[in-house]
């Protein structure tokens, strides 16, 4: 039993089958990363995950709680944060403000009608917040706006706002995509110090093998929609199904 | 402070200075009307609001109604050829302004809204000291300021209003009203449309979905069915229509040789033209020519329906062809003036303007409750619609009805309607008592 | 002070400093001069600026704060109208049982409304607002005649029920707060000047100074930022554990709420309710008034809601004799040509110039009027040369 | 059964109308995305081509006809049209009758002029710029619009009547056996119909069939792509835009017999023609054509006074009753497409 666990989830998109049977565990504490080619359905998995979509078929278990038929806001209260591969930020709100939001959802749930509440008395939240800058190494930055950030800083401020949730399981989609070579080392040094510094869960969708290879403790190889393998990642290096799969794919990507 | 006070003429001293915060220069504090009423004038000039539709779609006729103020100021104070002071059976105005006042006037713009129509007659009475309110071309514009002078303490002359409510059950004791109204419309036509299409009538009517509509429905509706008329259908149109097919393709159907569409304005122009495209006219029904009744004509609106009002027949307050000399001198004048006839609210207008000032005259005071007392039951002639009566019950004129038709050939693009009958007073006279409503006691303000 | 950051309380003093002095402030010319004309310091229009700044600034926490564009306010403003003039006939000419009803009649009818339309987004929503309110309109003006009044609206009478006062005698009911009658004012003259101080406008101004307020500490508060949130983010707030709809509906009802306040108050000043209230114009006009000020920002709808009804009120009073009365000073032949150029856009034209000035506005300032503010502020401050790094962006705009 | 097939009829013919508004709203805004206020304004001016070309060649001068009196009992100026000079009295008659038709032709160039000026001058620069700025500049523009015609028109309506041949109406009743007059339908309003259906009909194939279509449609689906093909999507897009506004036009030029113009006329169809488009679905001409239809033949329906027998009031608010039922129901109007407008 891990602290995710997906049996039998498939899901079809009027005649083209996205997802057959996956099954995986994501075990806790652990960084579990699923790769796959272009079409392999790991968006529709990680869709189905955070309550996006709802699968055809199968289970999706969080911490022994089913998480099927929430709404994305429900599953998030239940501990899962989710990274988009665009980063996905409050552009017209202050950084201040961006980290905000996450830290008031932490402590007062869903919907709070705090219409009265005069928010820059709430020293705790903004203590919360502001610590959470600093260890995103961005609290100069609190005063601007998010919009105004590099491409960079917005993914830190991404990051920084799901991990201050305290989430039990952080889900990333290819937060690399499109970066550079010195934001994506940047990034996964980041990633690597938020495994050490606390006990969380890391999911993480990738696409860059030097990515998911510094990282990852599992690895889960997805084709066509379907789990090819599932291993370590030394094991998953040499492994002729996964050289197959990726092969083809690389070829089209040429 | 707790007395209504709405007045900038006229400021007294008392030397106190109350509440007002940080003022050490020696002040004069109004109090309270001097006078006793309202926007008392002082000084050499006296001030009327003439509150009129500029924008909007009764804009037109709005601009006609204003014209005809500014005629009426030009004669009260001596310009221009009198008018109908000449005609004017009362003999009390001097063409020295009123009460030797020169009058001066405000202009604001109703939107024929009853909102905007209450603030620019607010703004009259609070910013300009006007000391009466007159015109407007809707009832619900003239029930809403009638209230408003009411509250405020003036006097209100109804401009174009045709709804029984005006006078009715919303009316008020400083609130006159010389045009007339639904019912008349009703008694006056239906003697001539059982003269001219028997009294073996089936009659489909549309109305207007509003007051105005219901009361002249209800008034044409009783005094045909009175004569002998079946009413087959009465179906309500939206305020907001522009295109009727959907309510007058039926119309046939329904077995009806007579429709009548209760529809003031751009319904009427629109209701008239979408039957007359229909061919409805031409039609034979019950083996008889089918026939399109309007109960209130305007001269405007006859001129937007073009060639579809000929041979219709109608009900009006006034027409400039009508060769009494009070009509006679007013066209004159004010064609002279701007080189076209008035129409029918021009004339009610400028006639409403005299009454008052006439009414000043021979109370000798502004004051409201002295100008209400002068113009009750107050009898007069020479205006052009024959020998009035202002009741005193009520405040509504009671006077002679024109049933018009639309002209077959007509002259100038003026000369839109013929009149058919001048139905006599007696003939649309009616018990106060019968629309409701309580006139209350006259408000001098102050 | 109350719980506001030092930025914001001068801007609420400042706010209330300008309300208290108005009759001064908006009376600036001499009462016999030919620059009277453009006095706005007279009882009923003050009324409006405040009434109608409470319905923009009301209108702005749902627009400014979530970007959902309701195109049918003048609904709730209109249900709140009546529901004050119902409590005036029913219960008492006292202002306050109207204005509380119309809050909790506006409040109810904006939470149906806005539970049932909030179910889309764009402009779908704003079709839905506008449909909903455009029922109202009609049914109002037709078929709810018995209770609306239809086209002649309602009024208080001498022979309503009224259970709470004493019998009137004759006289036409006027609305008072306990004996201070609304329409009661005070005139103060100065040499050439006239100031009238209203009853009603200060009941009105102290109502807009707490709605002001509200506003203030809704926007500054976590639910204002949650607010901004929606607009800014729904995707990302949804992921971040929040529900947006709540929000937007607590959003919704309570600017309708504001907008029921403005009703009651509109009946409190001026005893009268019609159905064009809440025609669809009306809406597009609070709509206009919130953009034309600046959108989002705390000041801007009431500056918005100020320049629409001044021009409503003022320009539109303008006829041709004060023209020419204006420009006698010029020689005949150029004193017709100056009449003939500017006649088109004043009186009757007004309605001109107001399309006129908002296609500026969008076009050059699309912040509003605060933006216009802000730019001559920023020309001013360049010319200094301790120019402190504005930290504008630090915080919404004001 | 003659009663039913009445509003069928009665609905075809106001659904046209909508449809054709709708038609260039939604054209304006699939193509540009641009949510243009104004387009009730064009289709009121292009009405106004119709009074204007009516009054040209109307023109007159005065001649004085000593044997009459006006009402100041002056001789009576009559005013003779200079066609009556050049072509005779009866052959002016005939082309004074013919104004609305012969409208058509003065009416496309004024229109697709119109339309030009209007997106290079004003338009072009709110693309970008969210969607309330667009309704905003576009809302003055057409008071501004509105207020120009009015001053120089006045407020109340003009007449402006069809060819005196297409006067009275046709008998279908007899023609489907029913008695005579069952069901009669005016020759003009079913010259609209068909005048409607001719121009939809056009502009889908017109998008379906050419090249220039082709690259438009193309567009509407992804500006950027066929920008990047290197074809200058801006300048069809600029003609686009006069299409749409000769669309409207044409609409109100043929409108005019139906309801005397007037100069609040554009805006008394601009909620309606917002509904329909909304109702159909943000974007998509053919869910405006469908939603025209279907609301102008509900709104028939509604009107008929067995319908308001049971629910009195019904036909002041069953466009906005069925706009939200269908609202609720389909979240994007009829055709729709996801993510349109919904920020």
């Amino acid at each position: 039993m891990g602290i995710l666990d997906v049996k039998g989830v498939g899901k079809r998109f009027g005649g083209l089958q996205a997802l057959g049977d996956v099954n995986l565990s994501v075990a806790e504490n652990s960084v579990h990363a699923i790769i796959g080619p272009n079409g392999a359905g790991k968006s529709t998995l990680l869709n189905c995950l955070v309550g996006k979509l709802i699968p055809d078929t199968g289970s999706v278990m969080f911490d022994g709680q089913s998480v099927l038929g929430r709404k994305p806001y429900e599953i998030n209260q239940m501990g899962i944060s989710r990274v988009f591969q665009t980063p996905e930020i409050f552009g017209d709100l202050t950084v201040m403000e961006n980290m905000l939001i996450p830290c008031f959802a932490k402590r007062d749930g869903a919907f709070t009608p705090n219409a009265y509440a005069a928010m820059r008395k709430d020293t705790e939240m903004l203590d919360r917040a502001g610590h959470m800058l600093e260890e995103m190494n961005m609290a100069d930055k609190r005063h601007m706006h998010a919009a105004s950030l590099s491409r960079g800083d917005k993914r830190r401020l991404e990051i920084g706002m799901c991990l201050s949730q305290e989430p039990r399981l952080l889900l990333l989609d290819e937060p690399t995509a499109g970066m550079a070579r010195a934001d994506t080392n940047n990034t996964i040094d980041l990633l690597k110090q938020i495994k050490d510094d606390r006990d969380i869960t890391i999911a993480i969708i990738e696409h860059d093998m030097h990515v998911v290879f510094s990282l990852a403790e599992r690895i889960t190889v997805l084709a066509q929609g379907t789990p090819l393998v599932e291993d370590t990642p030394d094991k998953i290096k040499g492994h002729p199904k996964v050289r197959e799969a990726y092969l083809g794919e690389s070829q089209d990507a040429a | 402070m707790s007395k209504m006070n709405l007045t900038r003429r006229g400021v007294i001293q008392t030397g106190a200075v109350a509440g007002a915060a940080g003022l050490t220069l020696p002040t004069y504090l109004r109090a309270d009307g001097h006078s006793g009423f309202t926007n008392a004038p002082e000084g050499s000039s006296v001030t009327l609001g003439f509150n009129v539709p500029q924008t909007g779609p009764y804009a037109d006729e709005g601009a006609d109604e204003l014209r005809a103020y500014e005629l009426a100021v030009e004669h009260l104070n001596g310009g221009g050829d009198g008018g109908l002071m000449n005609t004017f059976s009362s003999k009390a105005l001097q063409g020295n302004g009123i009460l030797g006042k020169k009058v001066e006037y405000v202009t604001g713009d109703t939107q024929t809204k009853s909102d905007a129509a209450r603030a620019s007659a607010r703004s009259m009475i609070e910013k300009d000291g006007a000391v009466m309110i007159t015109g407007g071309s809707s009832s619900g514009v003239a029930v809403a300021v009638q209230a408003l002078c009411q509250e405020a303490g003036v006097i209100f002359m109804a401009g174009l209003t045709h709804s029984n409510d005006t006078t009715g059950k919303d009316k008020k004791a400083n609130g006159f009203r010389h045009f007339f109204n639904s019912y008349m419309s009703g008694a006056a036509l239906a003697p001539i449309l059982a003269n001219n299409y028997g009294t073996d009538r089936k009659a489909y009517h549309l109305t207007a979905d509003y007051n105005w509509g219901y009361t002249t429905e209800e008034a044409v509706r009783t005094s045909t069915e009175a004569m002998g008329w079946e009413t087959v259908a009465a179906v309500k149109t939206p305020l907001t229509q522009t295109d009727f097919s959907s309510y007058i393709a039926p119309v046939l159907q329904s077995g009806a040789d007579v429709l009548v569409l209760n529809h003031y304005g751009g319904n009427m122009v629109n209701s008239l033209t979408n039957a007359v495209q229909f061919g409805l006219r031409d039609k034979q029904v019950n083996g008889k020519n089918f026939e399109i009744v309007v109960p209130l004509y305007s001269r405007l609106m006859a001129k937007g329906a073009g060639a579809n009002v000929k041979g219709i027949f109608g009900s009006t307050n006034w027409h400039w062809s009508l060769q009494d000399e009070g009509s006679k001198a007013f066209v004159q004048s004010f064609g002279t003036k701007y080189g076209f006839p008035p129409s029918q609210a021009a004339h009610t207008c400028y006639v409403q303007a005299l009454l008052y000032a006439d009414a000043v005259e021979r109370a000798g005071s502004f004051n409201p409750c002295a100008v209400g007392e002068a113009l009750e039951d107050f009898e007069f002639d020479g205006m052009g619609n024959g020998p009035t009566l202002y009741r005193g019950e009520d405040h509504q004129c009671f006077k002679d009805v024109l049933v018009v038709k639309g002209k077959e050939n007509p002259t100038s693009e003026f000369d839109l309607l013929e009149i058919v009958e001048v139905t006599p007073t007696s003939q649309v006279t009616y018990d106060a008592s019968i629309f409701g409503g309580e006139l209350g006691a006259c408000n001098p303000g102050a | 002070m109350f719980g506001l950051e030092a930025k914001d309380f001068r801007l609420l003093l400042l706010v209330a400093l300008l309300t208290m002095a108005a009759p001064f402030i908006l009376n600036p010319f001499p009462v016999d001069s030919g620059m009277a004309q453009f006095n706005a310091g007279y009882p009923d229009l003050m009324q409006r600026f405040v009434i109608f700044g409470i319905f923009a600034i009301g209108f702005n926490i749902l627009f400014g704060l979530t970007g959902y564009l309701s195109f049918g306010h003048a609904a709730f403003l209109g249900v709140g109208s009546y529901a004050a003039m119902w409590m005036m006939k029913l219960l008492t000419m006292n202002v306050i049982p109207g204005i509380l009803v119309s809050v909790v009649v506006a409040g109810i009818f904006s939470l149906a409304v806005g539970w049932i339309s909030l179910r889309r987004s764009g402009i779908y929503f704003s079709i839905l607002t506008l449909a909903f309110a455009q029922m109202s309109y009609s049914l109002a003006y037709s078929v709810l005649t018995p209770i609306t009044g239809g086209e002649t609206g309602l009024q208080p009478k001498v022979t309503d029920p009224r259970i709470l006062d004493a019998a009137l005698t004759g006289n036409a009911p006027k609305a008072n707060l306990f004996g201070l009658e609304m329409g009661s004012s005070t005139d103060l003259v100065m040499g050439g000047w006239v100031f009238t101080f209203n009853v009603g406008y200060y009941v009105a101004a102290v109502v807009m100074i707490f709605a002001f307020y509200m506003s203030i500490r809704i926007f500054r508060s976590p639910f204002g930022m949650m607010l901004r949130a929606v607009k800014s983010n729904q995707q990302r707030l949804n992921y971040t554990g929040l529900n947006a709809k709540p929000y937007t509906l607590a959003a919704f009802v309570i600017s309708g709420m504001y907008a029921g306040l403005a009703g009651g108050l509109m009946v409190a000043m001026d005893t009268q309710v019609g159905a064009e209230r809440m025609f669809w114009t009306a809406s597009g006009e609070v709509v206009l008034m919130s953009i034309l000020g600046g959108v989002g920002t705390l000041i801007g709808p009431v500056l918005g809601a100020g320049a629409i009804k001044y021009m409503e009120n003022i320009l539109s009073k303008i006829n041709k004799d004060i023209l020419y009365e204006w420009f006698a000073f010029l020689p005949d032949g150029l004193q017709d040509f100056v009449i003939t150029l500017v006649y088109p856009f004043i009186g009757k034209g007004w309605h001109l110039t107001l399309g006129l000035i908002f296609m500026a506005v969008v076009i050059f300032l699309p912040g509003g009027l605060v933006e216009g503010g802000q730019r001559i502020a920023a020309m001013f401050k360049r010319k200094k040369p301790s120019d402190n790094t504005p930290d504008g962006k630090t915080t919404p705009a004001e | 059964m003659e009663a039913i097939i009445l509003q069928v009829l009665n609905g075809l013919d106001k659904g046209s109308a909508y449809a054709l508004i709708a038609l260039g709203l939604t054209l304006i805004f699939g193509t540009l995305g641009v949510v243009n206020f104004a387009h009730g304004a064009l289709f009121m001016i292009g009405a106004f081509c119709a009074v204007t070309l009516s009054r040209i060649i109307s023109l007159s001068h005065e001649v004085v006809d000593e044997t009459q009196t006006d009402f100041l009992g002056n001789p009576l100026k009559v005013e003779v049209p200079y066609v009556y000079d050049w072509f005779g009295q009866a052959a002016g008659d005939t082309i004074i009758d013919w104004a609305v038709p012969l409208s058509i032709i003065f009416a496309i160039p004024v229109m697709v002029a119109i339309g030009v000026l209007m997106e290079r001058g004003l338009i072009k620069h709110f693309y970008k710029r969210p969607h309330a700025d667009q309704i905003l500049v576009t809302f003055g523009l057409a008071i501004v619009l509105q207020e120009i015609i009015k001053y120089y028109y006045g407020a109340n309506p003009i007449p402006t009547p069809a060819p005196s041949a297409f006067v009275g109406s046709f008998d279908f009743g007899i023609m489907l056996g029913f008695e005579p007059n069952q069901i009669i339908y005016p020759y003009w309003r079913i010259i609209y119909f068909g005048f409607a259906a001719i121009i939809i009909g056009a502009v889908f194939a017109f998008l379906q069939f050419t090249t220039f279509g082709m690259v438009v449609r193309a567009g509407m689906a992804d500006r950027e792509t066929v920008q990047l093909l290197g074809i200058n999507i801006d300048r069809r897009f600029t003609l686009m835009f006069g299409i749409a506004a000769a669309v409207a036009g044409l609409a109100g030029v043929m409108y005019t017999p139906i309801n005397s113009p007037n100069y609040h006329m554009g805006m008394d169809f601009l909620v309606l023609s917002f509904v329909v488009v909304v109702v159909g679905g943000m974007g998509s001409l053919p869910g405006a054509v469908a939603a025209g239809f279907l609301l102008g033949i509900l709104e028939s329906f509604a009107s008929m006074r067995e319908v308001l027998n049971v629910l009195p009031g019904l036909n002041q608010i069953i466009i906005y009753l069925v706009a939200i039922i269908i609202l609720l129901t389909r979240p994007r109007g009829l055709m729709g497409r996801k993510g349109v407008m919904e920020d």
